[in-house]
């Protein structure tokens, strides 16, 4: 981490996530760490590095390889007033504990009268885009967003891996943060000497535009920004991004007052479209913006195909900039 | 035992008149066991069941008038309405549900425990199970996790011969089920569970083992459920009116505890009071739960979450907002 | 069953459902089921009944408690040449065979370079309103509808019931059949004179009408054709009914064609329509028809809660046809 | 033995090259196990591993070209390059992949047996898992309904000492894994894995019980593993220099079959003969790899379903498709 005067620093997406982590493990003796290899090993990714040798096994609980058993043991402890923080390695893995997420976790406050609460914290990674092939480059969390009782929430910037995952641990209630493998290694300003928590069912301008709105959570958001750059130099289209940072709560009205400017929209993910996240969000913006839209709502994510491996293929797959491009010059009829 | 007995015979004819609805699974036949293991625990412990609750709950302190207005889906029904039969829930009486996905609770007893670790407490957590709930890889998961985290939980199995219509020998591969603790190097015992003293005895001292030295174990209570699997079966099917009899006859817990109660002198007027006592809680549960007054439609979204960030997180988000959402976000949003 | 001369005889979904087991279990040898409590028990829903009497325990298979298990042995017997037609007792005990569902069956062909396929039948009801509460009350349809590599067809007729079935069993893919607990006992005309496969991917105009064109699936059918005599009856308004039968492969020419013709157009599901069926059909509609709509697309599904047991709270959460009416009215202005 | 070794050292040096890309697990250390274990099968038998899976599809007769075009993500590949290395397969060898969720081969490996028995072939299914995955929920399910429906399969437990970085006795509540079939009333055995002919014994006599008695089993095959946990781990952290030298030197399973031959009266010219052809197999899986075409892009969509069907079922979802989803439309279409 590069540190300014300011108390600005530089640091990658990862590091946000660690330092947030320290900083509530810091903060709150109620707090700690649960999942694979995220101790000796310094987790799979490496965002808990460091974290082991400092706060120890207690806090950072390394576990077998029992998905169900360990989030469902998470769900217990939190009910008991502890505030767990899950890491699955990859969102992939989460299938073997969709009980525990969705009938459990999603469950338990409202099932029981509000008797008890579940304030539980998983953290998981999505995407693709390292030949990891079908088993290992899905992107769920439209699924999670789908279920009451849960919040979704999905960083993409460092500053906002920090302050989203700081507010998702001090919730009351369970949240999922969905990290991403190409955006650990982005790197981002994070101002270290505030709290820098991020309040949930907040969307943000990435980049400001009058042409058209793209609309997009986690590492589509980078993706957007690349293409409205493109979008403006090769074709004079002046694009705002919308990160939307939250997908349950969803912040429409942002998104609304940015479509009401901009009079088009293109929504983006990474995982699949069909019954993907571009779907609520599409469906919302054509009924709330119906009188504002100029071209009907695009919507851009990963090709209708389990992930290949080889990388022509995979490259045919993914939401590339290029596919974003083209998508955006057609929803602008240019 | 009594009040349990006659709870859930008040419970099947409510049923009947439609005043108790969903699924409604009956303990009748298993008295003994559940107030055997639920005696031994300490007032600190923690319990956790599956969905054929109704007992746990009554055995572990739990009123029966709030447990009923539950089964009526009544406000003052101990899970507000929400839960119904098979979510019953009271923590001031640690008795933490109630859960109807089949072996879905015991990582989640598995995990109470381990809080109650961290958080320096000596107590055990009993999470009751059935027999067929051993086949689910929740419990492999689970006690490897108790296993290996040294956590103070006694996983009960509640063997009652079936799962469903399906015999214990035709679903488990080892059907003398306490032995499969050995694959967890944890201890593993049967009892009698239409004993209630042999019951409470081998839960209290398994029990002491998980408080003392954090050792988790595996209880496996024998006893039979004497009506169908829930009140939609007649309990027929899958097995002979010869057996229901023979374990009616000669196995009843209820009748077996007094046979016992009259050896050690009990009086017919003991007796009768015991008896009396339990119809009137029962009684007064029915009353309590009539009176108590439905759910009122306008609070369908309280309890869904309880950050009291929530409102305001949600207030964002009616722009588009179908239509079956639109109230429950305005309910939200108010509550900020 | 009343039968006629003709050979059209009406049965109940449940039954119709039964008939094509049957027939398909005679037809074909390799084909044979699994599940709990499907034998001797009749299975839960009695959709099973008689069936291991006249088939024994060989083709139809109890199974313990273990849907992970299952399911995965049946992924297995399927790219081994067998037919396998699992019965999930109910979809809510689907979410602890995810990982085999949706990272196995779904990707074993693609994954495999087509070496290899997965002919497997899952059927599982969806649905709520019996009080049955939180974790028994679910529609998870969209959440398949989601996943390449696998189909989902969901009846709302006897007649599609039992011909979506045996299309299913007979597609060499991964198919879930999605069933509904209030349809079992609806009865409807079913042609046993005819083998009566019903094409997988095609839609049904359930109801013709022209100013409005509601789309459904599954039990949510029934309750637009309720309402759209109504809607006749009350308001004048001729409403046209979309019984989507698939919802991967989803036949929006049927759905694109209707709306052309009605210009006006309500999705309605079972379960939350955040994220949820609607939400994609939506968004195609607005994507599809964007020059035919007369107003934005309206949504109808569960309000967004987990399921509550007292009858007074379930009511108020369930998609009651007094709901579909009033956002039907409003689509069309009225 | 000697081609698995020389095509994993080619395959760290391909990495490196980046011609191999992914996830890619080695298995050097791990030859005599993975060879003894499928010597020991017949052709009929059946193979599932997880995704160290180079060697045992080496082993069970994928050529060496196929599974070097896999790896390099070519049209020519076993998996036509939409696998790679965690996921080949050849159904003409028998080899049923190659699966990358840790324990998710269990009960299709299960699942594979129960076909044979209803396909009245006599064959067994070999289930290779690492000694982590049998913390996993499906270890159990899987187990169980092996013994209950007598399902002729052999689960292989390669315990090679960790779990990515987790020891054995860390993460395992029984650490002698093979005590855990007793919970199924299966024969459990553990067998040295650097010895080739013990492990080919062990396998034999277990896969003919599964062949002609139906007798589900575990095998637990004491092995190592040389490397990290994939190419992307030094395999440093978790464990000693120490440890692995003593390894390395002691009981590296190609030193140790070597000293055998030599004991056996191996001329040093036959076993120069043996290295010159395992080098020369591995170099022409390298040219074959490299002359092999990437898949062309166009195919993208071919393999998502397979029933001749799709192409008119999914005819009818153009209007409003998006975007990621309108050219694999269009080729299934095409396909019809
Ligand atoms: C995961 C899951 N699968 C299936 C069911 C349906 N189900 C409810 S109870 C039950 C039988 C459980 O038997 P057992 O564990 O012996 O408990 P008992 O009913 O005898 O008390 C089944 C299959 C469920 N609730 N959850
Ligand atoms: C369900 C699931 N959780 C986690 C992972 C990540 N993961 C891949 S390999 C592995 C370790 C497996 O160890 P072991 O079973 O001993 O096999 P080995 O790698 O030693 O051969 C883990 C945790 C996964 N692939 N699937
Ligand atoms: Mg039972
Ligand atoms: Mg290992």
């Amino acid at each position: 981490m590069a540190t300014t005067a300011s108390g600005i620093e530089t640091m990658t997406y990862r590091e946000a996530l660690r330092l947030a982590l320290r900083e509530e493990l810091e903060r709150d003796p109620s707090v700690f760490l649960m999942g694979e290899e995220i101790g000796v090993f310094q987790g799979s990714y490496k965002v808990t590095a460091g974290l082991y040798d400092d706060f120890g096994p207690e806090r950072i609980m390394e576990t077998p390889i029992s998905e169900e058993g360990f989030v469902g043991a998470a769900v217990g402890a939190a009910m008991a007033g502890q505030r767990p923080v899950v890491e699955i390695m990859t969102i992939n893995f989460i299938l073997v504990a969709m009980d525990q997420v969705v009938n459990h976790a999603a469950k338990v406050r409202y099932m029981f009268g509000g008797k008890v609460g579940c304030p539980l914290v998983i953290r998981t990674p999505n995407g693709a885009g390292n030949q990891l092939t079908a088993q290992h480059s899905q992107s769920f969390e439209g699924w999670f967003a789908h279920v009451p009782g849960l919040k979704v929430v999905a960083p993409a910037t460092p500053a906002d891996a920090r302050g989203l995952l700081k507010s998702a641990i001090r919730d009351d209630d369970p949240v999922l943060v969905i990290e991403n493998l190409q955006l650990y290694k982005a790197k981002g300003e994070v101002d270290t000497s505030v709290d820098g928590a991020v309040e949930i069912g907040r969307a943000a301008i990435a980049r400001e535009g009058g042409d058209l709105t793209m609309v997009a959570h986690s590492f589509a958001v980078t993706r957007c920004l690349h293409v409205a750059e493109r979008l403006q130099a090769e074709h004079g289209i002046s694009a705002e991004v919308v990160d939307l940072r939250s997908l349950r709560p969803l912040d429409m009205e942002t998104v609304a007052a940015s479509v009401a400017k901009t009079n088009r929209a293109l929504c983006v993910e990474e995982g699949w479209a069909s019954y993907g996240v571009t779907a609520e969000v599409a469906s919302r913006i054509s009924l709330a913006c119906f009188d504002d839209l100029d071209a009907p709502v695009g919507r851009v994510g990963m090709a209708e195909v389990p992930m290949p491996y080889a990388k022509s293929l995979e490259d045919a797959a993914l939401p590339h900039e290029e596919k974003i491009l083209i998508a955006a010059l057609e929803v602008c009829g240019a | 035992m009594t009040v349990i007995r006659l709870f859930e015979q008040e419970s099947e004819r409510q049923y009947k008149r439609a005043r108790i609805g969903g699924y409604c699974h009956l303990a009748i036949g298993q008295e003994a066991a559940t107030v055997g293991v639920v005696a031994a625990m300490g007032p600190e412990d923690l319990l956790l069941s599956s969905y054929r609750s109704h007992g746990f709950a009554l055995a572990k302190g739990v009123p029966a008038t709030t447990v009923m207005a539950e089964l009526f889906g009544r406000q003052d029904g101990c899970a507000a309405g929400r839960g119904g039969s098979m979510h019953l829930l009271d923590p001031e009486h640690n008795y933490f549900g109630g859960w109807g996905i089949v072996a879905g609770q015991l990582p989640i007893a598995a995990g109470m425990a381990l809080a109650a670790v961290k958080q320096g407490k000596e107590l055990a957590v009993v999470c009751e199970l059935g027999d067929g709930a051993v086949n689910m890889g929740a419990w492999h998961e689970s006690l490897n996790l108790a296993a290996v985290w040294r956590l103070p939980v006694l996983f009960t199995v509640f063997n009652n011969g079936y799962g469903m219509g399906t015999r214990v020998d035709q679903s488990n591969a080892e059907p003398e089920i306490f032995k499969r603790a050995a694959a967890f190097r944890m201890p593993g015992e049967r009892v009698d569970g239409q004993d209630v003293e042999a019951t409470h005895q081998a839960a209290a001292a398994l029990l002491e083992r998980a408080r003392k030295e954090r050792q988790p174990a595996v209880l496996e209570v024998m006893t039979y459920r004497l009506r169908g699997h829930s009140v939609a079966d007649a309990g027929t099917a899958y097995r002979t009116k010869e057996e229901v009899a023979e374990w009616a006859e000669k196995r009843d817990p209820i009748a077996l505890v007094t046979e016992r109660l009259i050896a050690a002198g009990a009086t017919a007027e003991e007796l009768d009071a015991i008896q009396r006592d339990a119809q009137r809680e029962v009684d007064e549960a029915v009353a309590f739960a009539e009176a108590s007054p439905m759910p009122d439609p306008s609070t369908l979204a309280d309890f869904v979450y309880g950050d009291p960030e929530t409102g305001r997180q949600f207030s964002r988000m009616a722009p588009g907002s179908p239509a079956g959402e639109a109230a429950v976000l305005a309910q939200l949003e108010q509550a900020a």
